[in-house]
């Protein structure tokens, strides 16, 4: 219908949904999902920097061997804090909660989610689940690691581990809700004209880590809260002296914890489903078959839970039931990664920040991607499980592929954000520092791993110094690699260049029929859209030779 | 009903909606994925529950010949009467009756408070037969020794539910000022629609925990 | 100890070669894997990087291409698959001919003990060549057993008995970790695997002060703890006999019938009246708090060791020590 | 699902109104049930009480939730969400049991 070919024109804007309102009360009271999502933006950022901060120390610590830095009680607080914060209070609300958030009716055409108010309680839930943890983590610390294993976490462990629970069961209704709220959205808020299969990638991506927040979360709920519920009225659920069996708690916990590893890496592959198709200026190759294989992996990521538990106790038949399921999901992974590098062929390729991140991405995604069907490998695992190895491989996907995604993704959409420009050649370099720092920082691991480290050692023997060394020396880089980002991001708020436009020419509804930055109901009128999904076929030369950064 | 004009100041009408249908549709999905998640939160106990009848099958037995059936019983029965009300307040409000609505989710209300103060009778008895975990655990010779576990899971299945029907009250007495002040219609009654699958469901937790707990060793008894 | 950097660990058991094999498949694999990747974006991205007039073809998609990446990926991971599950059920699935050693993980350290009743702390001491079984359980929270150098680990976990085997076959000394977290001094939980030449073994032993083999020991606790005045051997007794009965199946009350074997005796050890035998009355007394988890270990090797009444028993026959490992148990 | 045809802006009535006599005859059946779930309790039927009694409550939650609950007369994407939430439940239960089910004993013992 009546869809724009063109860049939408350079519509300046001051009525937009930032100066839509002042004072505390428009924020802390706002029902607006774009300023929710800066508001998740910032809290996250909070919580990453602590979480990075444990990273450091725990690194400072492995320099050498003694465990001459910290007692070991310290040592075992500081990874499990930083686990917890990093996965519960940074990395599964990540891009969800802030560029989901924000973009996800933009790229609906719709004036809001679903549920604002929900949308707003979400955040006060999330809130409210990190003050309890904060409250741990102050009052003296949790160290039963991130996985609450019992019958540690419910018997023995003597540091905070009912406030800690209880953060982490709080914060898991903010992802509930969060995740009913973009299901709803996602049906019903939809433009008319914007079918199922006319829907970005990043949306199909939501849409899949959608479902499994609400049908996983509410089983980490369950056995945090049984947890919970025996440290604090004292009764036997999983205590083998009182008839209880541990290993329950571990079927419950990665019947989340798994498929929530697909939270966190979902949403990533959608942002970078956008970035390559916009950077390449071509549709994503095979894009229903992109689109479906969110899906499938969303449903695969809920059979394979026990390959977290090969050597507990399990039934060897189910291990090897929940080993084959595993390696299934490579194929989704595969038709992912190989559909983002067949996009490139005859492209149009730039290399701006958000590409370098998502080149990287699918790098460092694959490399993580195939070290998860190494662990995944029966035999294999007996050997690397609990080692370093598992240390290397996620922090490969997570770090690697979804930190680096959410990167990516920020910059991408930092000018429709906020109308300011990020730096442009200071950013690029800080990718490659990133890279670097990070692959110093994990590759080391993998050899510590196979060499026989276990992971959650505050001392270790000699023989593993140099490979430790090495890796603290990645993580001072990585450190600096994630700082300076903050920092010229912040910045460009003010100073940067300012943009009103489509700042990369991009396609979808949220860069040609929005606003830069988008105005308070995101349209003046809901639109109608009948474009298919990243479609730059249309692209004529004119438009491209427009550089980029012309705003 | 609402002439398509007025549908911007239509108080019922949500500003980031196009029009009720697309509000009622768009709450009864996320109400239906609210449920999903509520199916798994109480899936997960339920499975704990299995596994640990299966690691304790006499347990499990002794266990519920110590409950009493009578007030399981009766408690069924009430809950049932509290959906029927339910139901029945769902269609007032469909019928554009506020007042009616607002009466029967009353009556829900009601049979809700009598189910929860049974359910409290039937705890403090628990608690003079020393059959509390921890609290007051001093359970007779004859008991078997895992008893303390299926008690656990009593306490933590029924009390997660009698929690869930405290919410349910809350909910209700919002929704029936609403209906009282003539919120609901024909075509915009999602608010009453939502709240009786709540309480619906609330009610089909407890026609599994009703035979799980309380009848499952009768025949022995 | 390996004390220079070396970046592959010393393979010292017939699985460890079994599990680097894999590894090597693995690491080929994956390398030709993210390099094919990694080649592809490079070279695609580089090749097709902008320039002026430079138009991007629109390309929707390739059925033969999306079959070709899932057909080829789906046969690798099969593959993949089946050795690995081979391997693990080899590694996993517990020998029967062997030197039994019973382990107690607890908070912090590893107790083992050896089937001549030598009892050692984070150390352990074994013969090369031989098949090493090992029953392990936990006293408290969840440890596990982990040689690198033998590429085996197992869980220990409280309550339940996990099983590991392995065949040494270099000599020297390796390191044991605990490998899962088990509270403040999960990484001072370590200790020395020393694997020896036979001979020095039996020297080793004859060196230590030796305790009672499990089965002499649990004989003892058997008559200390008066088991023997309800469990005497014969019918008739208050207590069901136990001779000859582990490894065959228990009839209980109400119909069931569990198998009789070492968690069931761990049970009604514990918990006598979770399980109560068929025509008996609930007379048996629990003995938690009374046994550790070692002890148990050696009434159950007691009880596994009682042939059938008219046999007789069994504890004194057979003792070369060290090796004569197999008695009692086999089905 | 076309709920953006412009024809439905007009808000038609949503409600599709049950008579009475459904939800009373639901209401009946759920009593009769309650009623009959007790009474076999008593009856000692071997392996098959636990079974039986599921059974019966699984017709009651059937009944509840597709006519109290409208399922019944909804569209398939509610088909969809109670079908998905039982058949996740259904993930959760075998894939735990197949373990519980196929622990492997301990065969030899001693030293
Ligand atoms: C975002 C997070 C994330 C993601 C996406 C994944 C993805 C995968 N993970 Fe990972 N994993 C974690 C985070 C993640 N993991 C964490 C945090 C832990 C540790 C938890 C703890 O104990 O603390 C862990 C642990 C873990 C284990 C347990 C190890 C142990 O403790 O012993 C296993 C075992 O199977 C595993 C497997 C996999 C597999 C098979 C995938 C697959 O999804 C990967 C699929 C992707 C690819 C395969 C790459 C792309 C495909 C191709 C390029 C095609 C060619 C490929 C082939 C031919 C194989 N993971
Ligand atoms: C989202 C998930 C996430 C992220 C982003 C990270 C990021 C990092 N992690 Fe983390 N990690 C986990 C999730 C994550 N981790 C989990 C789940 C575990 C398991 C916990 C458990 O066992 O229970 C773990 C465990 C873990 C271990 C193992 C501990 C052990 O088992 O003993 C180590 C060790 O090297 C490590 C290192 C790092 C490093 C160096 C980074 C870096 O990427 C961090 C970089 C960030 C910063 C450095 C912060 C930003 C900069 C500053 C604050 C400025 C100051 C710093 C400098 C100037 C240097 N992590
Ligand atoms: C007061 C008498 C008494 C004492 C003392 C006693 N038992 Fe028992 N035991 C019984 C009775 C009676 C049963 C059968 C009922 C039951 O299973 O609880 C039984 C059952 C058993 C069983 C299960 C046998 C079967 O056929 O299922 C084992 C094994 C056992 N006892 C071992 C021991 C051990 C080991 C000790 C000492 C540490 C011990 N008993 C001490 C009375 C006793
Ligand atoms: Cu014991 Cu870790
Ligand atoms: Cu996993």
């Amino acid at each position: 219908m009546t869809t724009v070919d063109q860049p939408a024109p350079a519509r300046v804007r001051e009525d937009n949904y930032l100066t839509a309102g002042y004072g505390w009360k428009s924020w802390f009271l706002t029902v607006d999902h774009k300023r929710i999502g800066i508001l998740y933006l910032l809290s996250l950022t909070g919580f990453f920097f602590v979480g990075g901060l444990f990273a450091v120390l725990l690194r400072l610590e492995l320099l050498t061997p003694e465990g001459d830095l910290f007692q070991s009680e310290t040592y075992n607080k500081l990874f499990t804090m930083h686990g917890i914060f990093m996965i519960f209070f940074f990395l599964v609300p990540s891009i969800p909660t802030t560029l989901g958030n924000f973009f996800l009716p933009l790229q609906l055409g719709a004036r809001d989610l679903a549920f604002p108010k929900l949308n707003l309680l979400s955040w006060y839930i999330f809130l409210a689940g990190g003050a309890f943890t904060i409250y741990a983590m102050l009052s003296g610390g949790v160290d039963t690691g991130w996985t609450f294993y019992t019958p540690y976490s419910s018997t023995y462990a003597n540091s905070h581990v009912i406030a800690a629970a209880l953060g982490i069961f709080v914060t898991g209704f903010s992802s509930i809700l969060t995740g009913v709220n973009f299901i709803a959205t996602i049906h019903k808020m939809r433009a008319p004209g914007l079918t199922w299969f006319r829907l970005p990638l990043f949306v199909w991506s939501l849409y899949a880590t959608s479902l499994i927040m609400v049908l996983g979360t509410p089983v980490l709920a369950t056995s945090i809260l049984l947890v919970f519920i025996e440290r604090a009225f004292g009764i036997g659920i999983f205590d083998p002296a009182r008839g209880g069996d541990p290993i329950l708690f571990q079927h419950l916990f990665w019947f989340y914890s798994h498929p929530a590893v697909y939270i966190m890496i979902l949403p990533g592959m959608g942002v970078v489903s956008e970035v390559v198709s916009c950077f390449s200026r071509k549709r994503i190759f095979g894009y229903r078959i992109v689109a479906i294989s969110s899906l499938a992996i969303a449903l695969l990521g809920f059979l394979v839970w026990g390959h977290h538990m090969f050597v507990s106790g399990q039934s060897i038949y189910a291990g090897m039931a929940f080993s084959l399921l595993s390696m299934l999901i490579a194929l989704p992974s595969a038709v992912k990664v190989f559909a983002w590098s067949a996009t490139l062929y005859k492209g149009s390729v730039s290399f701006e920040t958000p590409m370098l991140y998502a080149l990287g991405f699918i790098g460092l995604f694959t490399i993580g991607g195939l070290t998860g069907i190494f662990v995944a490998t029966l035999g294999f695992d007996v050997h690397v499980h609990d080692t370093y190895f598992i240390i290397a491989h996620f922090h490969f996907i997570m770090v690697g592929g979804m930190v680096m995604a959410f990167l990516g993704g920020l910059h991408f959409y930092w000018p429709k954000m906020f109308g300011r420009r990020y730096p442009e050649g200071i950013a690029k370099v800080c990718s490659v520092v990133v890279f670097v720092g990070f692959n110093l920082t994990f590759l080391p691991q993998f050899l510590l791993g196979y060499l026989g480290m276990p992971r959650r050692y505050h001392a270790y023997p000699e023989e593993f110094q140099v490979l430790n060394v090495l890796s603290t020396a990645g993580a001072s880089i990585l450190g600096v690699g994630f700082l300076i980002p903050m920092l010229y991001l912040l910045w460009s708020l003010k100073f940067g260049a300012k943009s009103y436009g489509n700042a990369w020419n991009a396609k979808g509804m949220e860069w040609e029929l929005a606003a830069t930055p988008p105005i308070a109901h995101n349209f003046t009128e809901v639109p109608t859209w009948t474009d298919e999904a990243h479609d730059y076929s249309k692209l004529t030369p004119t438009t491209e030779e427009t550089p980029s950064h012309a705003t | 009903m609402q002439p398509e004009t007025a549908a911007q100041h239509d108080p019922t009408l949500a500003h980031h909606f196009e029009s009720h249908r697309q509000q009622h549709e768009a709450s009864l999905v996320g109400m239906w994925a609210f449920l999903a998640q509520e199916v798994m939160f109480f899936g997960g106990m339920f499975l704990a529950y299995t596994v640990y009848r299966h690691l304790h099958p006499e347990a499990f037995v002794v266990g519920s010949l110590t409950l009493d059936p009578v007030y399981g019983t009766i408690n069924t029965a009430v809950l049932i009467v509290s959906s029927l009300t339910m139901a029945l307040a769902v269609r007032s409000a469909q019928l554009g009756r506020g007042k009616q609505a607002a009466l029967w989710i009353g009556g829900t209300a009601l049979a809700a408070g009598i189910f929860l103060v049974i359910k409290g009778v039937e705890y403090s008895h628990k608690y003079h037969d020393g059959l509390i975990p921890n609290f007051a655990w001093h359970p007779s010779e004859t008991s078997a020794p895992s008893l303390e576990i299926f008690y656990s899971f009593y306490f933590v299945l029924t009390g997660t539910h009698a929690l869930h029907m405290i919410v349910g009250v809350a909910l209700m007495a919002v929704v029936a000022i609403r209906a009282l002040r003539g919120r609901y219609g024909p075509s915009n009654y999602i608010g009453v629609e939502v709240l009786g699958l709540y309480w619906h469901f609330v009610d089909l937790v407890w026609i599994f925990l009703f035979p799980l707990f309380y009848l499952l060793g009768r025949h022995l008894g | 100890m390996q004390q220079d950097l070396s970046f592959f660990p010393e393979a010292a058991s017939r699985g460890a070669h079994q599990v680097d094999a894999l590894t090597w498949w693995l690491v080929g694999m994956g390398t030709f894997f993210a390099t094919l990747v990694a080649l592809l974006v490079i070279v695609l991205s580089i090749y097709f990087r902008r320039s002026k007039g430079k138009m991007p073809v629109p390309i929707e998609g390739s059925i033969p291409l999306e079959v070709m990446w899932t057909v080829i990926p789906l046969i690798v991971v099969l593959f993949t698959y089946t050795w690995g599950a081979k391997v693990f059920v080899d590694v996993r699935t517990q020998r029967t001919e062997g030197m039994r050693f019973f382990v107690t993980g607890k908070q912090w350290m590893w107790k083992l003990q050896h089937p001549t009743g030598h009892r050692e702390i984070n150390r352990l001491h074994v013969p090369k060549g031989q098949t090493i079984l090992l029953e392990l359980t936990s006293e408290d929270v969840i440890h596990d057993f982990f040689v690198p150098a033998f590429r085996v680990k197992t869980d220990v976990v409280p309550g339940m008995y996990t099983t590991l085997w392995f065949e040494p076959t270099k000599v020297g000394n390796y390191h044991l970790f605990c490998a899962e977290y088990c509270g403040t001094k999960h990484s001072a939980m370590i200790g020395t695997v020393t694997v020896m030449e036979p001979a020095d073994y039996q020297v080793w032993l004859s060196g230590q002060p030796a305790g009672l083999r499990p089965v002499e020991a649990g004989a003892l606790l058997f008559e200390n703890l008066r088991c023997d005045t309800c469990h005497a051997a014969g019918a008739g007794q208050r207590g069901p006999a136990l001779e000859g009965r582990f490894g065959g199946a228990a009839q209980l009350e109400g119909g069931r019938t569990v198998d009789f074997d070492a968690e069931y005796v761990r049970s009604s050890i514990l918990e006598p009246n979770a399980e109560v035998a068929e025509g008996f009355d609930r007379l048996m007394p629990s003995y938690r708090g009374q046994v550790t988890e070692e002890q148990i270990s050696h009434l159950i090797a007691y009880i596994a060791s009682l042939a059938p009444a008219n046999e007789g028993e069994t504890v004194d026959a057979d003792d070369s020590p060290g090796t004569g490992a197999t008695e009692g148990s086999e089905r | 699902m076309n709920e953006h045809n412009p024809a439905l802006r007009h808000d038609p009535e949503l409600a599709h109104v049950l008579p009475l006599r459904t939800y009373l005859g639901v209401f009946a059946l759920l009593l009769v049930l309650t009623g009959v779930t007790t009474g076999i309790a008593y009856i000692d039927l071997g392996v098959l009480n636990t079974p039986i009694a599921l059974s019966i409550a699984s017709v009651k939650a059937l009944s509840v939730i597709l006519v109290f609950m409208h399922v019944k007369f909804s569209g398939k994407l509610v088909w969809l969400f109670v079908i998905g939430g039982f058949a996740w439940l259904l993930i959760l239960f075998s894939f735990s049991l197949s373990d519980y089910y196929t622990r492997s004993v301990i065969s030899g013992w001693g030293g």
